[in-house]
């Protein structure tokens, strides 16, 4: 507390970034040139390169897969993460079972690829019900809408973790411009301030759906937003699999050791529109894209693994094949909307109130009348009544 | 992350004082045009409303006619974006700023209920603060969770703000810009529901006779609906009483109560604050029965509020208590399950018939 | 900034079982301390919390008993607070939150909107949030600008949320017991003006009758006061409804009544939401005649909720329309002018005489 | 949008603030030893310390006047600026008339310092409204509350003047908690963005109420926060006028040649409770406030100009003297309490609503009913009816 006090030195320096992003395979699949790095960050092993290569595959065809179920009308809406797979592949291999993860609507390849099933997934996206998994059983929360306030929400599962003696780690994803959001510089802040087991990752594809980066920040990069909470920033070349998953995977031992939150950025960029309803033409030129299709993840692993003979023609197959009984999957699912319409009431509390039964018994009503076309209530198989659930919290 | 945002505002180009088909969100579109033309304060600006022309379109060709200055991106943060337009209005600037849908509004709540609604009052009236927050709302287009949520009662119950909610294009045009004239901060709720609704208007006519609206003969500034109330069908059994994209389903009830004879009033509120005591008491006095319709919850809501007045003031003239048909008291569902949550015809009908009439009416 | 934050709770250091005399906030305090002693998954932060106590000390010594990991002081950020008190019910634990003044709660309004009340809904029933987010609210304490806001209406229009707000010590106990113990979140709205206020109580007994009445006899939880009003004091002329501050208002009116021979029903609502329309409406059966009486600004409030819940429910028992004493629609005054604003015993016998009485009576 | 992009290097260093708050008197007031500053701060000339030190004399005795005021019970409230003085006359003295100051609830100081009129500038405090001046006089906005707030505020008064091409200045205020607010970052990150002309001030004085500054942030410390926003940040001591003169000029000049904000982090200490009503014994210790006695700003400066021989104790005398008026000017304000109840419902808008128009007349009638005693407006100068303002802004 005492004036004037020492800032700089090599404690702040080891919270800036490393002078360029980290990369370990550039854009041809080769090595890269060793870079002056904050950290020495060897090259992951191969087993957990041919995971995640075989991943990215599946990441891909998910994609594709979304994307013509929504051109199908089978699914309302598809935020894709076409390009940025790397990201998603290595935000969830880089955690234990045990582990939180913290997507956003973009990041259902990130969940898929921690094990969730394809179809719950997405099931938000196919208009049923918000959500379309339990989130306690994979550790997956429910996938944000409303921008950066879901890290606060992952902040607080690591501190309860952490109050525990638990040594889950939690991996918080948002996008560059939910970077700009108050609750992003609060989330980190309480990360910092409580040294809470915290890996976010912002995933910058340089757009918020139409706007470019240079208008959500003018700071040398997003990274360097970490040392103003007084946690480490990193920056990562996000189209590269090992590269992400060393920095990823650095600091969630670093989390996991008790060393408190780390940012990182992976530097990569949405090969898409914003999603189906978007039209980027509106706003990006078609040559800006074209640059970023050399630096494809997927292309670059599987030149990398190839060219070190890692990766055999009947691994690909493999790989493809798995991605396509995904695929499958997603095409099968949904084959019908078996929702009740009374579950409108059902989980607003655990207790019903009054309130709710009376407005419940109304729609049962109405939809007992059968003038509600679609009404499933009024099958012969009638929707249960709306019960209290008894008043315990899980 | 809605499935509506490529629609594009059919903006007519189509020659002043032709008959032109407007959508809702293209006299929007052409009002804010109009009032940037105006007055040279005036300025737009908000998530994606500049090179994109918004989400919904609403703001498509305003950057490139007005230029960067006038019409811009933002970082991507509502309290920031709110805020910073309260300090622009301080300063002599008529911001015009769009929140991107309902629910991401909310984080500028603190700016909007603490300093945006109360600033002219804390300083006396010193400082007053031109300024519009333009605001998305309301369900029926199969958005996914957080973008279809009617959050009027949040800013009606908020002394200090005006809350307006077109419903129709002619409304979208005159009450857009009624509300960047308007010397305090207005709450300007879209319908999502009714951007892409059309009507075939005569431009040149919208625009003469909203400027002839604007002043009284003694040059004090008048505004064609702020605390105007309309009466949007006449009829004399019961007063249909609704806002923004309830009027439509009320205009349909009363058609389908026409059909079996009963006279159905539908009274379009359009400004909830102020509100229209004086138009809707007569409403209801003349026909001694009414039924409110919003899509909101209906738990202290604005909804409640029209009951409670009419209560308080025609109490003697009701013939039935005055039912609401509203939102239920959930979340908004998802988009396969929202037909069931909306006010629709049927509830409407369903509500009216239960307003007590006499065996023989 | 508030001229009343060094007071401090009498909290009684009586033993068990004696009648001791318990500030409101003294029970708060009771209540937080036993919860925390009972259930290891209790913890409770916010600003000035930890070390301080509170602004008001209502979690005075809690720090120190229960250690800094049970009660502690946060970054000041009212978003982080809730948003991390929202991850920690995620992943097991019973967060008790402070917000330190009603309109300091605001920057957290998205994530007491968006999510604290939605993600029971979102999730299927399979995420249930078991948070309590205290707030002092409301005004009558001479606080400077935004630290006498009566925010109630935010949260009771909200579906997802509980809202509670007790008026007595003694609820103050129970209800926040209550709340810690429910499974949902709760925004347990506490009234300034009452932290003082002071009644003898028998801590044993107190106690003792909450543990007894927090299971029946299948062992499912039960709760002594969500969602069930109280009659606070019996009448037969007419009822006054009322909740928080305003019940000391409604109790004071009564007896005034009283010595002019006029006998007032007081109810206490207590639970916003759940509202408890039976005995609400019964009360209201019993008398046909209802005024309602709320800090808040009236338009599109509570107070518009209970009277247009009433109309609806009681119609043809009511001999006079349900009227309203509420704060004008105006923002929170300065301390001076505070008095004008406040519902007090005279607007509230006032409104009791409009409520068309016969000549004879 | 290459990847990778190099950040660091002297691009980012220059946002980083100087290796220790820059000093120009030490504690003795003696001219301090030269530092390692990224620019060279040269003292201020000997006209500006002398102006300055005369509002020294002023703030210090406003602090301890407007204390008084409060035991006597003439003042609600006052959170005291004492020990922060020097923060709080430099925030003035940098500004041109046509710049703006946004002050927070502790800067009555500032505001008196910049010209308001010290009865007015404390009127909040009195109860009878709001705000006692009229903002736009002397370009001081409202004596911000609800913390953080004014920043963004105080951002959009920048934006407009940048458009219309004046070259005005926003200096704006906030403390070590208030930095923690979303929408502290929210405001530096559009400020920097659309490099508009704003100084951002943040008094660190250690506490927010009882809250230390280690619970605020794990930063190096908050001037370290510019970075991540691609704006200079630096840190101060705060308890020297000559240092803040000099750092916050040359901030003011940047922003006035385009250069877009700074931020400055002034370390200080708040050496009174939070305001009169908290009880700052039951979270520091009386030893840690003695520590920072002999750092006091008002001393030093005078022990600075008294060694040089700028300051005689005739111009003491005077100073002293203009502070003592100041104090009158304080006890002799709110004379009476004249406020028209009616006025509750003047302001809310410009045309009151007919909503209004009722309750307001409801009001009038009470009052003339006179049942309220201290009705002021049941006196016969009745107030005057509730007029519509008219419909222009300003
Ligand atoms: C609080 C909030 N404001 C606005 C939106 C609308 N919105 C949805 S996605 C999006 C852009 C997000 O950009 P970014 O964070 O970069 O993520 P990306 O979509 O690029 O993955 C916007 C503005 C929202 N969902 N939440
Ligand atoms: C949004 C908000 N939250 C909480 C408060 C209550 N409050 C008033 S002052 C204060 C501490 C502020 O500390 P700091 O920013 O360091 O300023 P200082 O009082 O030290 O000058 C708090 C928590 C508030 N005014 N606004
Ligand atoms: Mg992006
Ligand atoms: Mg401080």
């Amino acid at each position: 507390m005492d004036v004037p006090t020492r800032f700089s030195g090599p404690a702040v320096q080891s919270l800036l970034p490393s002078s360029e992003p980290v990369q370990l395979i550039d854009h041809d699949g080769n090595r890269a040139a060793p870079q002056v790095t904050k950290e020495a960050y060897p090259i992951p092993d191969v087993d957990l390169l041919l995971r995640g290569y075989r991943q990215l595959v599946t990441g891909r065809r998910v994609n594709q897969q979304a994307s013509a179920l929504v051109r199908q009308g089978r699914l309302a809406v598809y935020p894709s993460s076409f390009g940025q797979e790397a990201c998603q592949v290595a935000a969830a291999l880089c955690l234990a079972p045990g582990d939180w993860l913290f997507p956003t609507y973009r990041d259902t390849v990130a969940a898929i690829a921690r094990g969730l099933d394809p179809v719950q997934a997405l099931g938000a996206l196919h208009g049923n019900w918000h959500c379309g998994y339990n989130p306690l059983e994979h550790r997956v929360s429910i996938a944000a809408t409303p921008l950066a306030t879901q890290l606060l929400h992952a902040v607080g599962v690591a501190h309860a973790a952490k109050m525990r003696g638990e040594d889950t780690v939690v991996l918080a994803m948002c996008g560059d411009g939910a970077s700009s959001e108050g609750d992003f510089s609060e989330a980190l802040n309480f990360a910092a301030v409580f040294q809470l087991p915290v890996v976010f990752l912002i995933q910058n594809n340089q757009y918020a759906i139409s706007v470019p980066l240079s208008r959500q920040t003018a700071a040398p990069s997003l990274a360097h937003k970490g040392v103003g909470f007084g946690m480490p920033g990193e920056g990562v070349d996000g189209n590269d699999l090992a590269a992400l998953l060393a920095v990823l995977g650095a600091a969630v031992r670093h989390a996991r050791d008790g060393g408190g939150p780390t940012l990182v950025e992976a530097h990569t960029y949405r090969m898409e529109a914003h999603t189906n309803a978007d039209d980027a033409d509106r706003y990006r030129s078609r040559e800006e894209v074209a640059q970023w299709l050399p630096k494809d993840p997927l292309r670059r692993m599987e030149a990398y693994l190839r060219t070190r003979g890692t990766l055999t023609d009947d691994d690909a197959e493999l790989a493809a094949a798995a991605a396509e009984e995904v695929a499958a999957q997603l095409r099968n699912g949904w084959q019908q909307d078996d929702v009740d319409p009374l579950d409108l009431f059902r989980f607003v509390y655990s207790n019903p109130t009054p309130q709710l039964r009376e407005q419940a018994a109304q729609l049962q009503e109405e939809l007992a009348r059968a003038d509600k076309p679609d009404a499933v209530g009024s099958t012969p198989s009638a929707p249960q009544k709306l019960q209290p659930e008894g008043g315990s919290a899980r | 992350m809605t499935a509506v945002s490529d629609q594009r505002p059919a903006l007519a180009d189509a020659a002043e004082g032709d008959a032109t088909v407007l959508t809702f969100a293209g006299a929007l579109n052409l009002a804010l045009a109009d009032a940037l033309e105006a007055d040279p304060t005036v300025l737009m600006f908000g998530e994606d409303v500049g090179t994109l022309g918004g989400v919904f379109r609403v703001t498509d060709g305003l950057a490139k006619r007005f230029g960067p200055d006038r019409c811009f991106d933002t970082p991507l943060a509502e309290s920031g974006i709110v805020g910073v337009a309260i300090g622009m209005a301080m300063n002599g600037m008529r911001p015009v700023v769009e929140m991107q849908f309902d629910a991401f509004a909310y984080p500028a709540l603190q700016q909007i209920l603490s300093h945006a609604a109360k600033f002219s009052n804390r300083t006396r009236g010193r400082v007053h603060l031109p300024l519009v927050i333009r605001i998305p709302y309301a369900g029926g287009v199969g958005g996914v969770e957080h973008h279809s949520d009617s959050s009027e009662a949040y800013y009606a119950h908020t002394p200090g703000l005006t809350v307006l909610t077109p419903a129709t294009v002619q409304d979208a045009y005159r009450m857009l810009r009624d509300a960047i004239r308007w010397p305090d901060p207005v709450v300007f709720l879209e319908p999502k529901k009714l951007y892409f609704a059309k009507e075939t208007v005569d431009l040149g006519a919208l625009r003469e006779d909203y400027a002839r609206d604007t002043a009284d003969r003694t040059g004090s500034p008048r505004y064609a609906a702020i605390g105007k109330a309309v009466v949007a069908r006449p009829g004399t059994d019961a007063t249909l009483i609704a806002y923004g994209a309830s009027v439509p389903v009320a205009l349909a009830a009363a058609e389908a109560a026409a059909v079996e004879g009963r006279s159905l009033q539908v009274l379009d509120v359009r400004s909830l604050v102020p509100f229209d005591d004086e138009t809707v008491m007569a409403a209801v006095r003349r026909t001694g029965r009414a039924v409110v319709i919003a899509e909101a919850p209906g738990f202290a809501s604005v909804a409640s509020e029209i009951v409670a007045r009419i209560q308080e003031r025609c109490f003697h003239w009701l013939a039935a208590p005055v039912l609401r048909v509203t939102g239920f008291d959930i979340p908004y569902p998802a988009p396969k399950l929202e037909h069931y949550h909306l006010p629709d015809v049927d509830r409407v009908l369903d509500a009216v018939d239960e307003l007590q009439w006499e065996e023989d009416e």
